[in-house]
């Protein structure tokens, strides 16, 4: 196989965000790291996460024809449905990426690159009730995108597993305009007030990179120290390094954007140039801790990890 | 002089603390002209605006061909063929000529769709009638377009439609030169010919006095006089009465002024 | 006495005296097609930009802008754009403006949702739909007419009441409605026919309906009346205030419409259906060559502006640039279209 | 009669199409009163604006105190000591007397932070003077709250503040009773004692004759008559002669009109 | 003759027609606390609503609202939003909008983030931040003012434009100022005193310097008549088109210093930096009871106004409601407080 192999196909891809939000940002890398491996013209797709544009969205990808689209999966079975039929009719090849669409998939063939959102949210929820030494009746909040049955269901997974093993949950719902992930200072008075509202909370998990890394200013507004609390929460980023490193943040599901940016693409490739069949990858393979994460440190900076 | 066409008896206005009027009483009989003339502030636009029912007076009762009314609107008080040019003149200055004057009573045929063709044809036929042709304008053409007397054309074309029984002029020659307030004045002739009434209201005593049947003069929202054109020798006695009213001592500067009405 | 007795000018200022008293009228553009530009310039200027936007992306990529599947995938969902973009030409010609028709979209889906959810026929869930729409709408009309507050605020607070309320009771779950592709409703409002997506000829009409009541109806000449000035308005006998109200009810009927068939095109409702709608809508609006005073606006331009806005996104990816390039050429749409619309449009207000 | 304040040689001045001025030659001296008539969009309002800089005309010279001006607007206006009360008086209705009085030349201490009690204060005379006070309205009254006349005051107020060498009235009478009116004539005259100069724009030819040292007709953009008090000998013959030039043959109409006119 | 001489009303109207030109001015309200009353009506209602808030609350969980620390982190991102809500007072009063100070804010404190991460002196890109927003503002202002423009689109197509350019040079990276921290910027603008984050006492300097500016300064002055009566502003020599220009050079200015006190906060800056804020800014003013008419405003009002907005989340939260009823509440108080300045503001336009 030349470097290239792969430079006469046309892909579409489906960064999933807003331009410029730090999940994004790290898929899209990976994205543009495979096309400069294997030579693909890739079209990148922004939505802001608002699910009837990524439909629409969807549609005119598959009225452009291209050898590969990989999709998002956070418009449901139904709505995909039919764009994957005709995707099907078309000959073009799919992928889906962070939430995982079953039914599709099952009718109209595709792989799945991704966290199984729910899976990676419980896999969290267990991972801090140890780490962290919580018992049944401890108070733990959650914060997510609770209005987004897709979105949230990461973070209502966590919410499951933690109610399971006996701890209160409080949920904190982020604005569904989004704001919190564009400035997550403005967050602050509402950690602060959910925290004065249950001062005996022992852990806090927080829906992304961009709030997870806003921590130390968290704790700091409401007057807690590191080590006060037990932080935890999804993604790497330099800011979460850097909350690691000062004892503010303990533990991050780490679900590895850049593969879900890289793998989507190759497979595509694959199945394009190679006709292999779909991959289909769980990504969200492990977690950061205290003790690793010096690891992730210098490949989270260059927005890798 | 025939039918009392409309009666204000003890009309009474506040705005806030601001007694506009204070027990006014006011009729208007088929055929005649009646000026009301008053002071700056006297209540003559909110006098006649309650005519028209844009605004609701305080107290008091209107009688529509001797018949008390109640629940009096912009809408019942058209219905009752009164028509007002009002003194800022309203029109919209984005639209046309056409939606100027059918403004609030456009020509519809089956479920509201505009006759357009007739409204045309109509407008053409008022805005002749008053005089106000044009190679330049149509009656396509935008209010905005129009100077300030053509504009004043539009008013008075739109009060005349609907062969009104009342018409109310508020200051209609108010910015207006000689040769548009003759025309004002001819329209005026022209409509108490027709047997219809007029309430012309205006500083200018020489006009108003030159065209009215019946004086009523305004001063601090009270009615200080009527009086019939017979009663009244010239337009300087009713200058003299008002500047009696307003000054009952006399300014210097004032009698410096009004001899300069007299001479004139 | 020294009297000047300079020859006339050569203008017609005499018409402004009303000398010609016995002269026609006639037209200053007497031929028919000058009459016409003349009179839809706002909607001519906006297809001018339409057309050199999509000279420009065809240039940049002539392969995909020649494929019809392009064009029918827009064509699926610029109806629900469609449907509300109208509606709010009739708003800001009436000098108002409403931000709270995506709500409305969400609430009246949800109802449509609900209705079909629960087994009865999609007829019936649209009924329930613009039933709901009506009443939104009157109800954010009512506050912003009778409660005397700037339409700009109070549309967006009741935006947020309203999607608040949809989020407080759903707590974020969607609904899918995966029975619907059956139903009799949707063919006749959301299948295909030779390629062409079916929704497309409801908006059609839709907006020649709205057109021609703008132009040529009634209610259209009171709104342009109210918009230009409401005290005139008043004073020739035209209830302001109901018109007012309609032009909200209009909207919610419109947003109705528009969140019925995004549902009948993604067979699910969510909870943010709608929100998506706002920026694009009201871009389209003010692209179409509507202004923001009030008293004047064209419905035939929203619809091409809006038209302009959808394949904004679409023009920019096949034309190969990243999608960070978007929001960029949305921006720059907006601005070169409002300033040729400022160079085309004479203002008297 | 004195300095020559200021001289306009031949302005034109065209909206689009339409000529509003065709070439004006027009002066004022020191200590005259310029009566300034003319039938309706005549471009009497043109006329003032472009000597108050507010539009800037399609050609022609201005010259202030015999100097030609280049870059004229309406601050240099200003400048040159020329205070204009616009036809539509042009205050802010939401602000205060105060503001309105010093709008655009804010008594201003270190860096431009108002002096606001010098400015009352500065307001409380000038109101007095003219004689618009009360015991309701204080200088920091809002003009919204004024009546139409009251708002007059007001912009009169602005006018003579910065003891003006010309002051041009736009149709000051217009909307004003006699008692008003006289108010303004009171003023006018004032204003004349004290050395400086009025161009007074009117349609009342009664008014502007009575006041007027030298008239001036302007006529579609022309001036038409430039004559001295002292060549006209009656109000009556400058409106024959407006009605000449308007209707060189006579409308039947006007006739009827002008008649009423003469009489009063 | 009849004449009919009936008693004089129990009414001040001889005032109306200069009878008494000997008498003195007489305030209306002589005792000065009703006078201040009034010429403050709107900052106090916005107070009254605040207060009835914050009651409403604080029965609802009256531990948390008498803990220092809600407050101070309230305090904390407050000012960000104060130095632009206050200039947007101004732009209000001048009767236009600006809806590109996000964009603005992401693009200064982008170019604080670049001096500073180029190892310069924390202090020399607050300096280059302001320039950046200084020219932006200009900018924005130049195209709106001088292009003729509606302000309500032209910004918002604006703010599109420079977050597009902020996206395409970025392509969505963050830039981390670790190092910021020990600067002595930081120590200046950013920390703690006596547990009160010192953000705070700039941010309260510049709402007073900006009371002043409106209120007893020449530019104030100019900015209300402006936005009263544009052409009249005009005839008296006011340059209008340049103190509109100026508002929106002010608002530059403020989303400047915004976005640096943002990037402080965190140490971070986004590409997306200053969005959030749009919508609570815009409620902000409003709610604070400047009108949309132009002419009147109060900046007080707005401060108290972005203080209520801040708190409205932070307390439905601390409420113990979950965080879906934080919308609706959003809209629940803008409606409030619209209605509330409608009934206790006399308008004269
Ligand atoms: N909307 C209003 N709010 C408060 N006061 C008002 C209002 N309209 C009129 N007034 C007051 O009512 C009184 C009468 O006003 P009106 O306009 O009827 O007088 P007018 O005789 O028509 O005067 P003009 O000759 O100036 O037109 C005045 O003192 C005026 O200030
Ligand atoms: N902004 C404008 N745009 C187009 N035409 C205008 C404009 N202003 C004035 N005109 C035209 O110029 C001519 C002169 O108008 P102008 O207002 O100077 O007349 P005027 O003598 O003051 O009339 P009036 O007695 O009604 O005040 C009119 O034909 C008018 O229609
Ligand atoms: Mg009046
Ligand atoms: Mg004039």
């Amino acid at each position: 196989l030349d470097a290239q192999w792969c430079k006469d196909v046309h892909i579409r891809f489906f960064v999933g965000g807003a331009e410029g939000d730090a999940f994004g940002t790290i898929v899209y890398n990976g994205a543009k790291q495979a096309a400069a491996d294997l030579g693909p013209k890739v079209d990148y797709i922004f939505s802001g996460w608002d699910v009837e544009k990524m439909v629409q969205q969807l549609r005119e990808a598959v009225a452009v024809k291209p050898q590969g689209i990989a999709m998002m999966g956070h418009p449901g079975d139904a709505a995909i449905m039919a764009l994957a039929e005709q995707a099907h009719k078309d000959g073009i090849k799919m992928m889906y990426q962070n939430v995982p669409v079953p039914k599709v998939v099952a009718a109209f063939g595709g792989g799945y690159v991704g966290a199984q959102q729910e899976q990676q949210g419980r896999a969290l929820g267990a991972e801090a009730f140890k780490l962290a030494g919580l018992k049944a009746g401890d108070k733990a909040i959650m914060i997510g995108p609770f209005e987004n049955e897709n979105r949230g269901a990461r973070e209502r997974g966590t919410v499951a597993a933690l109610k399971e093993a006996g701890v209160e949950v409080i949920q904190l719902s982020s604005p569904p305009s989004g704001e919190w992930a564009s400035d997550p200072n403005l967050a602050i008075p509402v950690i602060t007030a959910a925290l004065l509202n249950h001062p005996d909370v022992k852990a806090v998990g927080y829906p992304g990179g961009q709030m997870l890394g806003n921590v130390p200013t968290y704790m700091q507004a409401a007057g807690r120290k590191p080590g006060d609390i037990f932080n935890f929460g999804f993604d790497t980023s330099p800011q979460i390094v850097e909350g690691f490193k000062g004892g503010w943040v303990q533990l991050t599901a780490d679900q590895q954007p850049f593969l879900q940016g890289y793998l989507p693409i190759l497979s595509l490739c694959q199945q394009a140039v190679l006709g292999l069949a779909p991959m289909n990858v769980d990504t969200g393979a492990g977690f950061v801790t205290p003790q690793n994460y010096e690891i992730v440190a210098e490949l989270a900076k260059q927005a890798l990890r | 002089m025939g039918e009392r066409i409309i009666e204000l008896r003890d009309i009474k206005k506040s705005y806030g603390q601001v007694y506009a009027l204070g027990g006014v009483n006011l009729s208007v009989d088929r055929g005649e002209v009646v000026g009301l003339i008053g002071d700056n502030g006297a209540g003559k636009s909110t006098l006649i605006k309650i005519l028209s029912g844009v605004v609701k007076p305080t107290s008091g009762e209107i009688l529509v061909r001797g018949k008390p009314v109640s629940g009096w609107s912009a809408a019942r008080s058209r219905d009752a063929g009164i028509e007002t040019v009002f003194q800022d003149r309203a029109l919209a200055v984005q639209q046309t000529i056409v939606r100027n004057i059918f403004m609030g009573r456009e020509l519809t045929g089956f479920l509201g769709w505009l006759k357009v063709g007739k409204e045309i044809e109509e407008a053409s036929r008022l805005m002749r009638e008053i005089g106000f042709t044009s190679k330049v304008f149509t009656p396509q053409s935008i209010v905005g377009q129009l100077s300030g007397g053509e504009r004043q054309g539009v008013a008075i074309a739109r009060a005349i439609y609907k062969q009104a029984e009342l018409i109310i002029l508020d200051e209609p020659t108010t910015a207006l030169s000689l040769t548009e307030t003759a025309k004002v004045f001819h329209f005026v002739r022209q409509v108490r010919a027709s047997g219809r009434s007029i309430l012309f209201i205006g500083h200018n005593i020489h006009h108003v006095f030159d065209i009215a049947d019946r004086f009523v003069v305004l001063d601090r929202g009270k009615v200080a006089l009527t009086a019939d054109r017979s009663e009244i020798k010239s337009a300087d006695e009713l200058i003299n009465f008002m500047e009696d009213i307003a000054h009952p001592g006399g300014l210097p500067g004032l009698h410096e002024a009004s001899g300069a009405e007299q001479r004139a | 006495m020294s009297k000047a007795m300079e020859p006339d000018l050569h203008n017609p200022l005499g018409g402004a005296r009303g000398q010609a008293a016995d002269k026609e009228w006639n037209h200053p553009s007497n031929h028919w097609l000058r009459g016409f530009v003349l009179d839809n310039r706002a909607a001519l200027g906006t297809l001018g930009v339409f057309i050199v936007m999509m000279a420009v992306f065809m240039f940049a990529n002539p392969t995909v802008f020649t494929t019809w599947y392009l064009y029918s995938s827009v064509l699926t969902t610029l109806p629900v754009a469609l449907f509300v973009v109208v509606p709010l030409v009739f708003v800001v010609t009436c000098g108002e403006i409403d931000l709270s028709f995506p709500a409305t979209m969400g609430f009246a889906s949800w109802v449509f949702a609900l209705v079909v959810q629960a087994g009865y026929d999609p007829f019936l869930g649209i009924a329930a739909a613009i039933v709901t729409g009506t009443l939104l709408g009157f109800l954010v009309g009512s506050l912003v007419v009778y409660g005397g507050l700037s339409s700009l605020i109070a549309t967006l607070g009741m935006n947020f009441l309203l999607r608040g309320l949809i989020q407080i009771i759903n707590e974020g779950k969607s609904t899918a409605l995966t029975g619907l592709a059956d139903s009799w409703a949707y063919k006749i409002f959301s299948s295909q026919i030779y390629g062409i997506p079916v929704q497309i000829f409801w908006a059609i009409a839709f907006v020649v309906f709205s057109a021609l009541l703008y132009n040529r109806h009634r209610f259209g000449a009171q709104v342009k009346v109210v918009g230009d000035n409401p005290d005139s308005a008043k004073q020739m006998g035209i209830d302001v205030k109901r018109v007012r109200v309609k032009v909200f009810v209009f909207v919610g009927i419109g947003a109705a419409i528009a969140g019925t068939f995004s549902v009948m095109i993604n067979f699910t409702w969510w909870p943010t259906a709608g929100d998506g709608y706002l920026l694009p809508v009201l871009a389209s609006v003010f692209v179409g060559g509507t202004p923001t005073w009030g008293g004047i606006g064209t419905v035939v331009g929203g619809a091409i502006g809006a038209v302009t806005v959808s394949f904004i996104q679409t023009g920019v990816v096949a034309a190969g640039l990243s999608g960070f390039y978007v929001q960029f050429f949305n921006g720059l749409i907006i601005i070169l279209s409002l300033l040729g619309h400022k160079w085309n449009q004479a203002r008297y207000r």
